[in-house]
């Protein structure tokens, strides 16, 4: 139980923590973050419960008023921006990728955590993104599509750096990955 | 820790926050629907003057929340014109700025400890479902807790490359600087069990 | 001060006939790597220090005794009672300071953790707040409740894992290595602060010194009881022992 | 084993006539809370102790004289080179082992870590093997190389510190409190250890019984310098002080 507490804690402390690399904004409103990057690390380490609970923790340390989204955002009003279907989606997105990362045939650390990590942390993630930003600019579903088209590059590479993550950890010490053990 | 709360109290501060946030709802359920640009207008100015009732602090914070997002509006606005419905472009912009506003004149003055004993009273019905109320509430310290850890644990570990190398660590430090912060994790769970920890089941004495 | 007070009584509840310590065949292993053997002892002395060279099971002992782990094999009673097994009357009865300050210290100030064990142990409010005012004005800290731990000294640091763990009242207190970093006028502060509790006390050392006072001591060698008595027994067996390891073969 | 085979050398070199420490009215502060005011001192003494109360900067110098970091004024030489600036010169001449081996260790295996300081000194792969290999045989650990670090307790993960820091071949090694949580023996073999090394030693310790056979002492107090002289003046004066404050008042 503790374990559990202290391990959801410290990832939620993770988020805020690349909150801290620079963001970049862009027309939609909604900044590229390396936030992301934390949420897919959540379900990869922690697997699907724990890595979800932990992303739902860092939204609420956000709702109630801290600074912690990147750029030093908070409160009640990120929910009222264009980035609201991404923070949705963000717990959802930390389970489904713990989920895959748990339940994937055991192949190499690597690829399962890739895997993962584009299907929870980009498709996934998408899915509830992209609506959210029709419905807060008043767009149609393929044009927000299209907004969040610069976002991928960067999704890519943030699902590389968790499977990359990912192995080092199980590399240096198997049972570092939650997740894996299950 | 930090807060988006204003430190000076202000009117605003000794409504209490449940009211406050019920107003919010209720005014976003009411201007979802609107179109009109004059009333959204009169609804944006209005807000912006419940801002500046807090004083110029409150306007230099809420300016810095809204300055990226005025960037996207501008953006967004030519992109209406272009498609020549600048009306529909306004409203949006305008409802987009009134919530964010509003949602941000909230958070500003409700201190963060009123926040949290709000978090445990929506938590409250819950614990009948089995949600752990208390372990919300110590999650929520232990995450505030981690994030200055993190940050010195890190710089501890750059110290230690930098005394031996005189190349950038870059990412070869990430899976030291992970590995050391599971530990930290685990000895905190510890030390959080040696003194009780957060009871799994619902306590009954 | 005293278990007495505590409101929650715990159903297997401590025997008065029992010893403060009665550990029987306990043997334990982490990850798999068998850590004591076969420790048989009882004690019931108030203050037992705990010695050994690194890595002889020293602050897995202390683990077992406060009931962080329960034994793979054996059994352990700390005033009769289960404390693995019964986590209510552990809480009540025993107390830990671990090493190092900066891993134990949960909350941001130091009233929110005093307060956090005596929450735990559910005593009411106007209690807690009583008890927490209490304990850092009579250990000369009271000006400290609001202040953020993270501006604290280390020895203040300890004082506030020490205050922390004597708020709950527990009737023996576990120290691994609490003297390790601190400078010499602190060092000798928190001894005499030791000196003045109660309370049953273990202590883990490496240094003799600090044993100066104690009633028993147990000496671990590679997971095994080495040694258990009086500390006029052990305590120069295990120096000479030290010392005669450390001569340059 | 010494300097002489260093292949690169620094633009800005060691000058002969230089002594290995030198600190002109050096002042720094962190987080903008000043740790350092004023401190200066020269010394080519072989044997350095620090001493002072908690927080007073001993370890704070140690980072200073490494050159993690750059005093916000006065000047700081080691063996002529300013460290801060002129890092190459820093590999090759200082070193340092932090009071924790958990925060200095990066690598996961003894080899590995071993080896990361000598491939920063550019040397060639044959010449790295065959230091790793000597350096671990030297000091009684051959079959380590493999070991993963976390297997180890803590007395040996101290000795890899050491020896990683060593297998750089530095003319000065700086040491936090190295014998912290050791026992006896190791403790005393960690000290044979370092009496045996050629090299200028820089011990920061709480403990005056470490300074044995040093040369000289610095005592720092609330960031000032509050003597700087040979041993047998300034460790008397100290721990007098310190027992002075010890006593209850
Ligand atoms: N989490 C762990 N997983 C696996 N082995 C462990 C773990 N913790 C300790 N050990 C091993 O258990 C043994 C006993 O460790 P313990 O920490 O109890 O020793 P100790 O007597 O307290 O030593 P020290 O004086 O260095 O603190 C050691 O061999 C250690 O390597
Ligand atoms: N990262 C930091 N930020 C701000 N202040 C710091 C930091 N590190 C240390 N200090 C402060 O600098 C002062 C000197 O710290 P330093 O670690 O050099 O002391 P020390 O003599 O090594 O103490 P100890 O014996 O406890 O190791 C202390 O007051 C400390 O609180
Ligand atoms: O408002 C914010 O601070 C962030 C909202 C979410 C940003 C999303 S997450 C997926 C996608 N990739 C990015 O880099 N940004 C968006
Ligand atoms: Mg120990
Ligand atoms: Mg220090």
């Amino acid at each position: 139980m503790e374990r559990n507490i202290a391990y959801v804690a410290l990832f939620a402390a993770l988020i805020v923590v690349l909150g801290l690399l620079p963001k970049f904004n862009l027309l939609s409103g909604v900044p590229i973050t390396a936030q992301s990057l934390g949420v897919m690390l959540c379900g990869v380490v922690l697997g699907a419960k724990r890595g979800a609970l932990a992303v739902l923790l860092f939204l609420l340390l956000v709702a109630i008023g801290l600074p912690f989204l990147a750029g030093g955002r908070g409160g009640i009003g990120v929910f009222a921006t264009p980035s609201v279907g991404f923070l949705i989606g963000w717990p959802v997105a930390a389970f489904v990728t713990g989920l895959i990362m748990q339940r994937s045939a055991p192949a190499s650390i690597l690829w399962r955590a890739l895997v993962a990590s584009v299907i929870g942390g980009i498709v996934v993630l998408y899915a509830f993104g992209i609506p959210g930003m029709a419905l807060m600019l008043e767009k149609d579903l393929i044009t927000a599509a299209g907004f969040a088209m610069p976002f991928v590059p960067g999704d890519i590479i943030k699902a590389v750096a968790a499977g990359a993550i990912a192995q080092g950890l199980y590399g240096m010490r198997p049972r570092a990955l939650i997740s894996v053990k299950g | 820790m930090l807060s988006l709360a204003l430190p000076r109290v202000s009117w605003a501060h000794r409504v209490p926050a449940t009211a406050k946030l019920a107003g919010l709802l209720v005014l976003s359920l009411v201007l979802f629907p609107v179109k009109d640009p004059i009333i959204l207008g009169g609804a944006l100015a209005a807000v912006v003057m419940l801002t500046g009732s807090l004083g110029t602090s409150a306007m230099r914070q809420t300016m810095r929340f809204v300055v990226p997002l005025l960037f996207m509006v501008g953006l967004l606005l030519l992109f209406h014109i272009v498609f020549g419905q600048l009306r529909d472009g306004i409203a949006i912009v305008l409802r987009l700025l009134t919530m964010v506003l509003l949602a941000n004149f909230v958070t500003m003055t409700t201190a963060l400890s009123e926040m949290m004993a709000l978090v445990e009273k929506l938590f409250a019905p819950f614990a009948k479902i089995g949600v752990n109320v208390r372990a919300v509430s110590v999650a929520m310290g232990l995450a505030i807790r981690f994030t200055p850890v993190l940050l010195t644990k890190s710089g501890l570990l750059f110290d230690a490359w930098r005394a031996r190398s005189q190349k950038p660590a870059r990412w070869r430090l990430v899976v030291p600087i992970g590995l050391a912060a599971l530990d930290d994790a685990e000895q905190i769970s510890d030390a959080l069990r040696a003194r009780g920890g957060v009871p799994s089941t619902r306590r009954s004495g | 001060m005293g278990v007495q007070e505590a409101t929650i009584r715990s159903a297997e509840s401590s025997n008065a006939t029992e010893p403060a310590l009665r550990l029987t065949a306990v043997s334990h292993a982490r990850d798999s790597v068998g850590v004591l053997q076969d420790i048989g002892l009882s004690s019931d002395a108030r203050r037992i220090g705990v010695v050994g060279r690194n890595g002889s099971g020293k602050s897995s002992l202390a683990r077992l005794v406060v009931g962080l782990e329960r034994p793979d094999a054996g059994t352990i009673r700390v005033f009769g009672g289960d404390v693995a097994a019964d986590r209510a009357f552990a809480l009540q009865n025993v107390g830990m300071i671990f090493q190092n300050p900066d891993q134990q210290i949960i909350f941001p100030t130091v009233a929110e953790e005093i307060r956090f064990g005596m929450e735990n142990l559910g005593w009411d409010k106007p209690r807690i707040e009583r008890k927490t005012a209490d304990i850092l004005n009579e250990f000369g800290a009271g000006d400290w409740a609001a202040k953020p731990v993270y501006t604290l000294s280390h020895g203040q640091k300890h004082l506030v894992c020490l205050l922390s763990v004597l708020a709950m009242e527990p009737r023996l207190v576990v120290l691994d290595e609490p003297y390790v970093g601190l400078d010499i006028p602190t060092a000798s502060a928190m001894r005499r602060l030791l000196d003045r509790l109660s309370q049953h006390i273990m202590l883990i050392s490496h240094d003799p010194a600090d044993f100066d006072g104690f009633d028993e001591l147990i000496w671990l060698d590679e997971g095994m009881l080495k040694m258990h008595g009086r500390r006029e027994v052990v305590l120069p067996a295990f120096t000479e022992a030290m010392h005669r390891m450390a001569q340059p073969c």
